[in-house]
């Protein structure tokens, strides 16, 4: 028994965070969100790096590894809270290999690991149906009104463009899905549960910035002579933010975990992992804020896109009541 | 105890919700910013003509020397008929009162009269990049000069900056003395090129606020409200006119869009939802709480001149009510919630910096704790 | 318009509030809960000041004053935590008011308000169903399984002395009140609505008191060289109390106000004031034995009584999520 | 990362399982402590004789030397089980660990073995009324006498004195060194007239904790753990093993406690009350990310003697979710949960003081962010 990281598993993910620390800082972010677009040289060096292919099985064109190496990749993606379609082409790939036919992995699997192709998803399928990186997208995973799992071209989808708070994305408005596409078999489902651990080590990593960046501001800022992490009431809080990141990183790489190995226990856990990991990264990015104080309001400060990305994750694929109420489900209230 | 109006109290609300039916100048104009604020400079010319600006001053300052709840009802009656602010809140709260009771007769007989008219718009300098909470650490400088002071300094979080003719502002004039001594309050001429005004944005996208940069920007001596030195305690009267007349203002908001939040769960069939029914409940039973803290505030004031243990609450729990009535609206709007075009949206984003603005929570609690509490302070 | 007690009620409840600090300390409280019994020469001298009658209009042999005065003497005489047969008496008194015949009202009132005869009230109508105050009472009110009130003499149910945490006033259960005594009319529910005000005034006082312990508490005691109350861990936690305390007086007062003159908002005004109350003063009480730390949780300290009875008074008469689900019906929700 | 158990790992828990079934004494006698003492006495006899006493002791010392990963196993399985815990908690998890430890070799050869058979019961006499969370402020003192020392004062919030014959007791041994100096550790023999042991009775009503006075009590030269003076670093240890042994028994503990939540409920029937489905999600959760973070400590501390960030969250978490769980459980109850005699109204009100007990909540977010996040002390 070992919850922790392998050398390989922590390699992939220091990797990705010094990549990333060179090649998207917060202010390449704020390029991208100001002109409404995604950073496109990032993105093509990111599947240079096979990322988006990182869990998709070697036949399939991918590099074969597992849900933990793709939920370092997305933590760490979500802490440099990166503009990249990165998360619609995973999904896809992760939805299609779990239940796609031979013909439809054959087609869209190779191309979405090297980002050859792109991948929108339909991540909320209630008024109204938001799908993600829809911009530049050429297939797309969706549910149907009856719930049954579909894929198809995107360029078959009627996709209204929709300005949400969270510019370093792109959303699309979907009118109906119903006929779209392929019918997917409900095998496909562990893909979704597994685009749902995904999303919650986004979030994760999101979260962790937030703390990473109050607490930096807590030991600089001085107020009244003293720096003002030294009150209780902004130590406290970020020790509150320490607790809402730990436990949340818990639950994440649990999921992760039984997606690989335990997946009869990943309804459950991806279930919590999603609850937790949406409440948790909204408390602490707007905590953070409150840390922060005015200076954190404003339009110059980066936190901005931290906090909007968070707000909008927690609504995708599952609100945490909705995650809450199936947690309670499962195991048997 | 008796929360009904007397006879007089009754009459004067009358009169208001009459005035207000025939002079509601119409919907506000929306879009362009200068087209919004030259309406709301005429609806407070229009309001003086009335007879109705500078309620709370004195009849010989131009005012109609209203009584606390004589203002209370007032603004209860402007947000029933949904009427816009006047262009000149900051004057009218602030300015115009500090005026009043810090002021010499050259300067009331000079600011008084256009602050009224809207003719002359305020702004208020206080806070600065660095100081926040600790508003007298402040170190925007004032230095001596033929005839006046000449000020070197950033200030930030000003409203109504582009708009304004002048500045309520606080500057150093003594680098040595204590912190909270050696701070002199002026009002500086906004119109001259030493004054710079940048828009200062938010995470709403809009530029409520602005930041103000001055180099060697001249005041005459004969702008200094009080003593040269004597800032400081000027500065607090301001900031509680500023937090009494704000409040009144917020109340009659924080009700207005609880009766939008119902008609939105109507809207959206989720009335029946038991979370939904709790959280409103709860947002009810504070607001409810809010309203009658205000009153007792109220009453307080009214028979000691002092303000009870409730009335340190009530912008704290402003930030709490409106935060947290936000946060259910646009959950209920889903998706559309995160909308950027939507109302909802923005008055969420907008509600994260009510626990900053005007004091923060963590502040006002020091207060309550070590005001109201008797708990000793921890320096 | 006037929020405040007028000098009358602020004499009424100084008075209160003086008679009790001497002959009702908490030293006395925990001689009548070891004893298992009320204070009766309190209660005596209780009875003589003329409290159990002062809302009981004049004709019925009370002094005719309004729920205003009774609730500046339920908070004090539940800032004492009083072991009185208080409530259940008034409760009777306010029911029968506003609802009994001329009969009844002659048989009782007179009786209730010299505290010649003593009440008990059924405050739960739910298994197992639970009236206060039974030690000794003559008369009972309770509603019956259709939400009927009546009214009866005590020897004529079964009653089942019930051993709550609360040991400073007693408890029943009554299997049935069908059939129990006579049937009141629907105007009775207007003296339901005016006893959970009542109920919501001690609980104020009881918030209150466990406040002020907390805050002399956290400025006597000291930790790493100076008073706890210097800590905001401290500080903020007294000062959210303060925030609850001071929104449950304002909802009280407002609630016992509407019942004296304006009484069709009332049932609002009620409920919304128990909702606050209960929840308010659970969380001062509980928020208060945190700030004593070990000490408040020995049987020694006196807080136990403040906090057993704020959890006890919660429940009766309408939980916080009965009473807030009532709000909400009430607001149109 | 692999949470799968090895086979080694597996074959363990397979022969703590098959033991337990075996060996499992039946139902604690309720109603009478002393009867209820001697039960879990020879319990613990039959524990050592099985091999499973001092699980963490090396083998050197009798214990079995077991992994923390094989302690955690044996906990979950006896959780399982619902085995009653040993008679000298105490003397297993703290007292012979530090004796191993600090101890010479004279102190391990005397005291290990009673602790084990259960022999000699021990007790903690750290904390005093006056000291608190500020635990080196400890006033107790000890004047050297001949061969010994001879100590005077006040222990509290001690388990089990009635029934230990060593007490690990601090005491100050140099009443001008610094506050952390001068504490020197002793192993006092409770058998003296010099100490009196008075219960401690809480708002729950049951004594669970004593009071120890101590006047002039003896304590001979050769009863000193480590050195004079150097208690503190000693006491630290202690404390270290008590968090750990301890920490593992409370996942165990709670993850039952919510099984048996869950037939409330079901036999109450408000299982499709959405505010109790939400409330148990949210507990679910809040106890596997508390079971997980276990495991995260367990693997960190096994890699590299370091527990994670994660380490100091345990006990906070687990106040949090006893005392909610706790709340629910007396909330679904109504009345009954009220009731003196009812099982969760016992453990509600118990539950008051986890977030007292052990290190409070506001201690633990100081450490939390001095030394997990490097924020500075405030001092």
């Amino acid at each position: 028994m070992n919850f922790d990281l392998t050398e390989d598993q922590r390699e992939i993910k220091d990797v990705a965070r010094q990549f990333l620390e060179s090649r998207c800082k917060l202010d390449d972010v704020r390029k991208a969100a100001d002109a409404g677009s995604y950073d496109e040289g990032l993105w093509k060096e990111i599947c240079e790096l096979g990322w988006p292919g990182i869990a998709t099985p070697e036949a399939d064109g991918g590099q074969g590894l597992g849900m933990v190496e793709l939920a370092t990749i997305c933590e760490e993606l979500g802490y440099a809270c990166a503009p990249v379609p990165f998360m619609g082409s995973v999904i896809d790939s992760l939805v299609i290999a779990a239940g796609g036919s031979d013909e439809q992995r054959a087609r869209w699997l190779p191309n979405l690991a090297t980002g050859e192709v792109r991948g929108a998803a339909v991540m909320v399928d209630s008024s109204p149906w938001v799908a993600i990186d829809t911009e530049g997208a050429t297939v797309v995973v969706t549910p149907d009104s009856k719930g049954v799992g579909r894929v198809g071209e995107a360029s078959e989808l009627e996709i209204v463009p929709l300005d949400l708070i969270d510019k370093t994305r792109s959303y699309g408005e979907v009118a109906s899905t119903d006929g779209f596409g392929e019918e997917l078999p409900p095998e496909h489902y562990q893909g979704v549960l597994k685009s749902q651990v995904a999303l919650s080590a986004e979030m994760l990593g999101l979260a962790q910035r937030a703390m990473e960046m109050a607490v930096d501001y807590a030991r600089d800022r001085e107020q009244f002579g003293r720096p003002i992490g030294a009150y209780q009431a902004v130590s406290h809080r970020c020790a509150e933010m320490l607790y809402a990141v730990e436990e949340t990183r818990s639950l994440v790489y649990y999921a992760a975990w039984c997606a690989d190995a335990e997946p009869e226990t990943l309804p459950l856990a991806a279930a919590m992992a999603k609850a937790q990991a949406s409440e948790a990264s909204w408390s602490v990015v707007s905590s953070s804020l409150q840390v922060h104080g005015g200076i954190g309001f404003t339009w110059e400060h980066d936190l901005q896109f931290l906090l909007k990305r968070a707000r909008t994750d927690g609504r995708l694929l599952g609100t945490p009541k909705q995650e809450r109420a199936r947690v309670a489900d499962l195991v048997g209230v | 105890m008796d929360l009904t109006l007397t006879e007089s109290e009754a009459a004067f609300r009358d009169e208001a919700r009459d005035w207000f039916a025939k002079n509601h100048p119409g919907e506000t104009p929306r879009g362009d910013e200068k087209v919004e604020f030259e309406f709301r400079r005429s609806w407070q010319k229009t309001l003086h003509d009335g007879g109705w600006a500078g309620l709370s001053w004195p009849a010989e300052f131009g005012g109609r020397g209203a009584s606390l709840i004589e203002q209370t009802l007032f603004n209860e009656e402007m947000g029933a008929a949904d009427a816009p602010l006047p262009a000149n809140v900051l004057g009218l709260v602030m300015g115009g009162p500090v005026v009043i009771a810090h002021g010499d007769e050259a300067q009331k007989e000079r600011y008084l009269e256009p602050i009224l008219s809207a003719e002359e718009i305020w702004c208020q300098g206080f806070s600065e990049p660095e100081s926040g909470s600790d508003l007298a650490s402040l170190k925007t400088r004032a230095v001596k000069s033929d005839g006046g002071w000449k000020i070197t300094g950033q200030k930030v979080w000003t409203t109504y900056a582009h708009e304004a003719k002048w500045c309520m502002l606080l500057a150093r004039t003594d680098q040595d003395a204590p912190k909270h001594q050696g701070i002199t309050y002026f009002l500086l001429d906004m119109d001259q090129a030493e004054v710079e005004v940048r828009p200062l944005r938010q995470i709403t996208g809009e530029a409520e606020f602005n930041e103000i940069f001055l180099e060697e920007a001249f005041v005459p001596d004969e702008n200094i409200v009080g003593e040269v030195g004597a800032g400081w305690s000027v500065a607090i009267t301001t900031l509680m006119f500023e937090r009494a007349g704000l409040g009144a203002l917020a109340v009659v908001g924080l009700g207005r869009a609880y009766e939008e939040l119902l008609k939105l769960i109507a809207e959206r069939d989720v009335g029946s939802d038991p979370s939904v029914r709790e959280r409103m409940a709860k947002l009810k039973i504070g607001l409810e709480a809010m309203r009658l803290g205000a009153m007792r505030t109220l009453t307080a004031t009214m028979k000691t001149g002092i303000p009870g243990p409730e009335a340190s609450l009530g912008k704290w729990e402003w930030a709490v009510l409106n935060q947290e009535m936000t946060d259910l609206a646009t959950e209920i709007l889903g998706v559309d919630g995160l909308k950027s075009d939507e109302e909802w949206t923005y008055r969420f984003l907008r509600s994260r910096a009510n626990s900053i603005e005007g004091g923060t929570t963590e502040v006002l609690k020091n207060i309550v704790a070590e005001r109201v509490l008797g708990l000793p302070r921890l320096r």
